[in-house]
């Protein structure tokens, strides 16, 4: 009994010990600087966000053992926001309250995307959006608001030069009705037509949860026969991508099919198997990593990325991979050039002024009226071929 | 680089292709949407069938025990994505990856009956609602964490190629639902007209305390119909997955759809069930050709509410309808 | 018509089965009515349709010389029809005294915004109900339990609950269906004196009883119904000496086994 | 003896967490008691909480907290009206709360309404679109009628969804303008707090009063049994509509006021999983009492917070753990827990009398 208590009196003491030690080890280092991520671990995106967590996770450990931003080690805290609007808010109060934590990361849903901005304008906390699709949330001019992506004018720029190239004179639309969608349709039509092509944008719409189009397809055959169109625009993002495309060809409608750079990724061949043949699209350049141009200022960046992510995860990168490595860089790059003490309005004049950094989708430059980095020369023809994607080239449109 | 963002200054909505759809757009025209019927028709039939498995589940619960179970879809969803997984993972045969998923999902019918339905046996309708939507929310995310949220596709039974039987083209996993959705009537015919078993179900549901007095042990009579119903689940599962991508979350809709189908054909028939769901899948596939497909969906809940509310019996009428607790 | 109530040659088939065969009976104001009979006789049917609960295959109701039988329950309630059910429905989410003002529903005034804001005339009102409600209690010996819950009374009280339910509507008629079943001889006792003041009070009732020696004594009227045929009515004495409603009823037993 | 000793020490132990817990757990006889006007201690150890809490723990993240937790309150406290009292179930709420907002949302961003104006006319028009769905509906019962308010949910996410050039489809609305009356406006998450608890502090009372009124009591007798309750003339149909209605208006109330916290209105945010929350908040806080929502929207707006710390993992967590409270709390923790504490200290005051008695 008593010398029970006695070892307990010392392990206490012992333990106490320890923990001072422990505190003033950790004293003794520079404070990290701290990344909050406020991301749909669960609900719609989850596949995605696990490919986000995983590159971040990657890319901050390495910049760690690389000793961090002149001594001080990033650190990425995580947060759930369960696809949910007030959860998404409440998350980015509870980084907000935190002094240390510099910028929030994410989310991904548009619908989460306006309200985490606008608080973020009214904290005065750098807000970094991957893949800001909302066309109403991207254009929200936001000082403490970044966006990595290709803006979805540039993905129509670019097919609409593919359709030239292609000389594609008449296009038919399909659209779904998400956000990302509605707004490459229109600035499709509003581009097109500045370069005398013919768009019709059909009446006929898909959600991303419809498991079959045959009906909507049925209504659109004939307008495909009336108007002869050369080429078929499934706009659209995930699976409701590969299932238009098996019921075209099962209707037998011959017609090339265009998709969206949210049609480069590999679960989406695997979906649509032999009837994604022969689909072309505007990509990113990770779609294709082994088939860069030698001399394309990303392509080390992209094949050094790759093999790491093959080394530690085993599986090659895709668009979303890239944007969460393109994300860290952009924050170690700002992190590196913030002159005096790191604040939170210092990161962000920072990683304003970043200027031709080179990334895995390309060279970002920040500008007080841009804020959107990147441009069409980041992105690459791709065509899917034998269950791979392909890139194609065009003389004159590069 | 200067950007011009007019479509972001625009008012929401307006502008957007609600109003600047052009000329070809839509086919108002019946004379092609008539050549185009019998496509239609055939696409309806195939998620009808879809729809009665699932309604079939339901209606075996509730033969058993008056209990709906808004689990239902998610055993439809692990059906698919199990197969995939023992398939594309342990790269099974595919009769005996789908065999292994039947029982699996089998197994997660029985698991539900004990864990939640049991305790709650004697609670109200609205507990037994809200544990059976927090079990499929379980199973749902579960599923999600386990086997990934990307849709899965399995490969079709027989051949990718299109059947041409006449003018309309025809996959022939269609062929394989329309079959198995009649030969599992047949078999739950005959185990709820032909054994006792079926029939000691029924007597439980009708009548709890007759059967209870008749020595037929009601728990026993609903964990069997669980088991029962989740095989059909999996089942409908396994055969829609090859044309229709099944994904983490896909379940919730199709279990509604399919409660839908059952109290539209009339609530507590088999045949009912069936009905009901080719009925709901043709209706639906038509009514495309007539408004927008956006409001697809919406069809089926307002056949849901106008059906509750003039003939809540259904096509065929109901035995249960009279009880009480409808 | 001087008579309160008035059953005109209703007919009312459940499957095939006729529950009720042209049954016509008058019950004077001011008297108490006797239902008696065996099981399935139909008298608790004969009940649901003079409330409205269900609709007569044929034939027609009237109270107070107007016809009833197509109007729903509540309706019929309000023209003054209480009653109470065969197995006891009181209201056990509330207590005592609640059940009672529940019963003043049609008589208390108050819409949804204005007891909502608890304006002063609502205040007004809810006093006085519950001071008339708490005398309804008194009379009825609960008054000691005002505040529990209904649903922890005892059967016999809640049986008085009930009628006291019925008697807060301050109706011209009750029916009464079988309120001494289950209850103990001093329940029975003290259940016949509340009825009797309540006949005092002026209130006509229809009582169904199995309970022969109650009837028989507080009845003014005993109607016997057998197989939905209406077999024997009159005063309980002569009613008792009726050769048919013995062997019917009694099954050929003597019938002072049963007093 | 020593035993007897230990026993009293246990219930000491015990008693101490559990009166500081009866502080915050609604009354367990709040269910029966006759709901009598004056307020008890209680109330008022409730009311300080809600006033002095939010300066006393002057947290932002905090303060948003309880803000989206008193929104979900209204929205719990309408849904209980009906669900606890009138004894119907409905799983549609969501639709009423999204009618509100988009109604602010669109009267203050397209005809420059003030916040004010728009707060009531979104309860006027949830409630109007509840008497008009209400008329057929509520004479369903049980499952059919909870199907039935699902599908009418379902079917207003769709008309949202595909009525672009009004609701800005699944664009949905942005840059809708704070609350604000008469020029203040509430821009800080204090403001906000004190504004929502203020509005739920007000339906509060209305639904007090309401709840011990004629009405009241018509629906729990139509709660209880609807024939005894037609037998003394209660006309069940018309007390179901009202209710509904008076449900559907506190839930356009909060849906308003989510608008204008959220600044933005979508879709996505009006699922069935956000009925299922709601409805689950009412059952867990103890169905049948005005205490219980509150309770049980701000348990599980804390769970959910909490849960996101465990990201791939919250979901199937947050599962379990409701069948878990329903399997083990179907009539609610508060109740549940009440009647606990009231047994308990009950027995201890008893076990000392008792003591005492023998010393």
């Amino acid at each position: 009994m008593k010398e029970n208590k006695g070892m307990v009196c010392w392990m206490i003491f012992l333990i106490l010990i320890f923990m001072g030690l422990a505190t003033s080890a950790v004293a003794a280092e520079k404070m990290p600087y701290k990344i909050g991520a406020n991301f749909e671990f669960t609900g719609p995106w989850a596949e995605v966000t696990k490919t986000l967590k995983m590159a971040t996770v990657m890319e901050v450990e390495r910049i760690n053992a690389m000793g961090g931003v002149d001594g001080h080690p990033l650190e990425l805290i995580f947060e759930d926001n369960g696809f949910d609007l007030g959860r998404a808010a409440v998350n980015m109060t509870k980084f907000t309250r935190d002094k240390e934590i510099l910028a929030v990361v994410g989310p991904f849903e548009d619908n989460l995307q306006a309200t985490t901005r606008a608080i973020a304008e009214r904290e005065k906390i750098t807000n970094i959006i991957i893949c800001p699709s909302n066309p109403m949330v991207r254009a929200l001019k936001q000082r403490w608001a970044f966006n990595i992506a290709q803006s979805d004018i540039i993905v129509s720029q670019k097919l609409v030069d593919l359709c030239l190239a292609r000389n594609y004179k008449k296009v038919l639309v399909f659209p779904a009705v998400i956000p990302l969608a509605q707004s490459l349709a229109d600035y499709f039509k509003r581009f097109g037509e500045e370069k005398g092509m013919k768009v019709i944008i059909a009446k006929e719409t898909h959600k991303p949860t419809d498991i079959d189009m045959t009906p909507q397809l049925i209504k659109l055959k004939p307008t495909i026969e009336q108007e002869k169109v050369d080429a078929f625009y499934a706009c659209t993002a995930g699976p409701p991508g590969p299932i238009v495309c098996k019921n075209m060809r099962t209707m037998g409608i011959k017609t090339p099919i265009l998709g969206t750079h949210a049609f480069g990724f590999g679960f989406i061949i695997a979906l649509g198997g032999e009837a994604m043949e022969g689909v072309e699209f505007g990509g990113a350049k990770p779609v294709v990593p082994d088939q860069l141009d030698e001399n394309d200022p990303v392509r080390p960046i992209i094949l050094d990325f790759d093999k790491r992510m093959r080394e530690r995860y085993g599986v090659g990168i895709d668009q979303l991979a890239g944007y969460a490595h393109d994300t860290i860089s952009l924050i170690y790059d700002a992190l590196k050039r913030c002159q005096g003490k790191v604040t939170r309005a210092t990161f962000r004049d920072a990683l304003e002024n970043t200027n031709s950094l080179k990334n895995c989708h390309g060279i970002y430059n920040y500008s007080p009226t841009d804020h959107d980095g990147l441009s069409k020369k980041d992105m690459v023809f791709i065509r899917i071929e034998g269950g791979k994607f392909k890139r194609i080239k065009f003389p004159g449109y590069e | 680089m200067p950007k011009n963002l007019p479509a972001c200054t625009k008012p929401f909505g307006e502008g957007r292709f609600g109003g600047q759809v052009s000329e070809g757009g839509q086919t108002e025209d019946f004379m092609n949407f008539w050549t185009y019927l019998p496509q239609l028709l055939s696409s309806g039939i195939t998620i009808g069938a879809i729809y009665a498995l699932v309604a079939l589940g339901f209606v075996t619960i509730t033969r058993a025990s008056q209990i709906i179970n808004f689990a239902q879809g998610e055993f439809v969803m692990l059906g698919g994505v199990i197969t995939f997984f023992l398939l594309k993972g342990l790269n099974l045969p595919y009769f005996l990856a789908a065999l292994i998923a039947i029982m699996v999902v089998i197994m997660i019918g029985f698991l539900l009956q004990v864990s939640v339905v049991y305790p709650l046996r004697k609670a109200s309708v609205l507990i037994l609602i809200m544990a059976t939507l927090g079990a499929s929310i379980f199973l749902s995310s579960t599923s999600a964490l386990v086997f990934g949220t990307l849709p899965k596709a399995l490969p079709p039974f027989s051949g990718e190629q299109p059947l041409q039987i006449g003018g309309l083209t025809v996959v022939p996993q269609s062929v394989w639902v329309l079959g198995a959705t009649f030969l599992l009537l047949i078999v739950l015919y005959l185990l709820s007209h032909r054994t006792l078993l079926g029939k000691a179900m029924e007597a439980t549901s009708t009548d709890p305390l007759g059967a209870d007095l008749l020595g037929i042990s009601r728990n026993l009579m609903v964990f069997l119909a669980f088991g029962v119903s989740a095989g059909i689940g999996a089942f409908a599962g396994i055969l829609i997955t090859p044309i229709f991508f099944t994904s983490y979350n896909s379940g919730t809709l199709l279990g509604l759809k399919g409660f839908i189908a059952a109290v539209l054909g009339g609530w507590g028939k088999n045949s009912g069930a069936i009905l009901g769901g080719f009925v709901l899948g043709i209706v639906e596939s038509l009514s495309v050709a007539f408004i927008p497909s956006g409001y697809k969906d919406g069809v089926a809940f307002a056949i849901l509410l106008l059906i509750l509310y003039f003939r809540p019996k259904g096509i065929l009428g109901s035995p249960f309808i009279d009880s009480r607790r409808w | 018509m001087t008579s309160l109530l008035i059953v005109d040659e209703i007919t009312k088939e459940y499957d095939g089965i006729r529950a009720l065969d042209r049954i016509s009976l008058e019950v004077e104001k001011g008297t108490i009515k006797g239902l008696i009979g065996p099981n399935g006789a139909g008298k608790s049917t004969l009940f649901h349709l003079i409330s409205g609960m269900e609709k007569p295959d044929s034939g027609k109701i009237y109270f107070k010389g107007k016809e009833i039988t197509p109007l729903e329950p509540n309706e019929i309630a309000a023209l003054g029809v209480g009653r109470t059910f065969q197995t006891v429905q009181t209201l056990g989410n509330m207590t005592v005294v609640e059940n009672i003002m529940t019963g003043m529903h049609l008589r208390l005034k108050g819409g949804l915004i204005s007891s909502g804001l608890w304006l002063p005339w609502i205040k007004r009102t809810e006093k006085e109900a519950l001071k008339e409600a708490k005398e309804i209690l008194d009379r009825l010996g609960l008054l000691g339990r005002w505040k529990s819950p209904a649903s922890q009374l005892p059967l016999g009280k809640q049986k008085l609950l009930e009628i006291g339910r019925a008697f807060a509507m301050k109706p011209d008629l009750i029916l009464l269906d079988e309120p001494a079943s289950g209850l103990t001889p001093t329940e029975v006792e003290q259940l016949s004196e509340r009825i009797c003041q309540l006949k005092k009070d002026g209130i006509t009732l229809v009582v169904v009883e199995h309970h022969m020696g109650m009837v028989m004594e507080i009845a003014d009227e005993v109607v016997v119904l057998d197989h939905g045929k209406l077999i024997a009515e009159g005063p309980p004495d002569v009613v008792r000496g009726d050769s048919k409603m013995v062997e019917a009823y009694m099954k050929g037993k003597r019938l002072n086994n049963y007093r | 003896m020593q035993t007897k000793k230990e026993f009293r020490k246990r219930d000491f132990f015990y008693l101490l967490p559990l009166w500081l817990l009866s502080l915050i757990v609604p009354d367990a006889d709040d269910l029966y008691s006759y709901r009598s006007k004056e307020f008890k201690r209680r109330e008022l150890y409730y009311l300080g909480a809600v006033l002095f809490l939010p300066l006393i723990w002057s947290d932002p993240h905090f303060h948003h907290l309880m803000v989206l937790a008193g929104i979900y309150t209204i929205l719990a406290l309408g849904l209980s009206l009906f669900l606890g009292y009138a004894g119907q179930i409905s799983l549609g709420h969501a639709a009423f709360f999204g009618i509100g907002a988009y109604t602010t949302a669109i009267l203050t961003t397209r005809y420059a309404f003030p916040t004010f104006l728009a707060f009531w006319a979104s309860a006027a028009t949830a409630a109007t679109a509840a008497f008009l769905i209400g008329k057929p509906i509520l004479k369903l019962k049980g499952y059919f009628l909870a199907l039935a308010t699902l599908g009418f949910a379902e079917i207003f996410l769709v008309i949202v969804r595909e009525t672009q050039t009004l609701t800005g489809g699944v664009i949905g609305i942005f840059g809708i303008p704070w609350f604000s009356i008469a020029g203040f406006s509430f821009d800080t998450y204090l403001k906000q707090y004190y504004l929502t608890w203020g509005v739920l502090l007000g339906l509060f009372l209305f639904s007090k009063n309401l709840v011990r009124s004629k009405l009241g009591r018509a629906s729990l007798a139509v709660a209880a049994s609807e024939d005894a309750a037609k037998s003394v003339g209660i006309d069940v149909a018309q007390i179901k509509i009202k209710v509904f209605v008076m449900s559907a208006a506190f839930a356009g109330f909060a849906g308003s006021l989510f608008a204008c916290i959220m600044s933005t209105a979508n879709p996505e945010a009006f699922s069935l999983g956000f009925s299922t929350l709601i409805v689950m908040m009412v059952i867990l806080g103890g169905m049948g009492n005005l205490y219980g929502p509150i309770f049980g929207s701000i348990l599980l707006t804390y769970l959910m917070d909490i849960l996101g710390r465990y990201q791939e993992w919250s979901l199937p967590i947050y599962g379990v753990i409701l069948i878990l409270l329903l399997i083990f709390f179907p009539d609610g923790i508060g109740t549940r827990v009440g009647i606990r504490l009231i047994y308990l200290i009950g027995y201890w005051a008893k076990k000392k009398k008792r003591d005492e008695g023998k010393l």
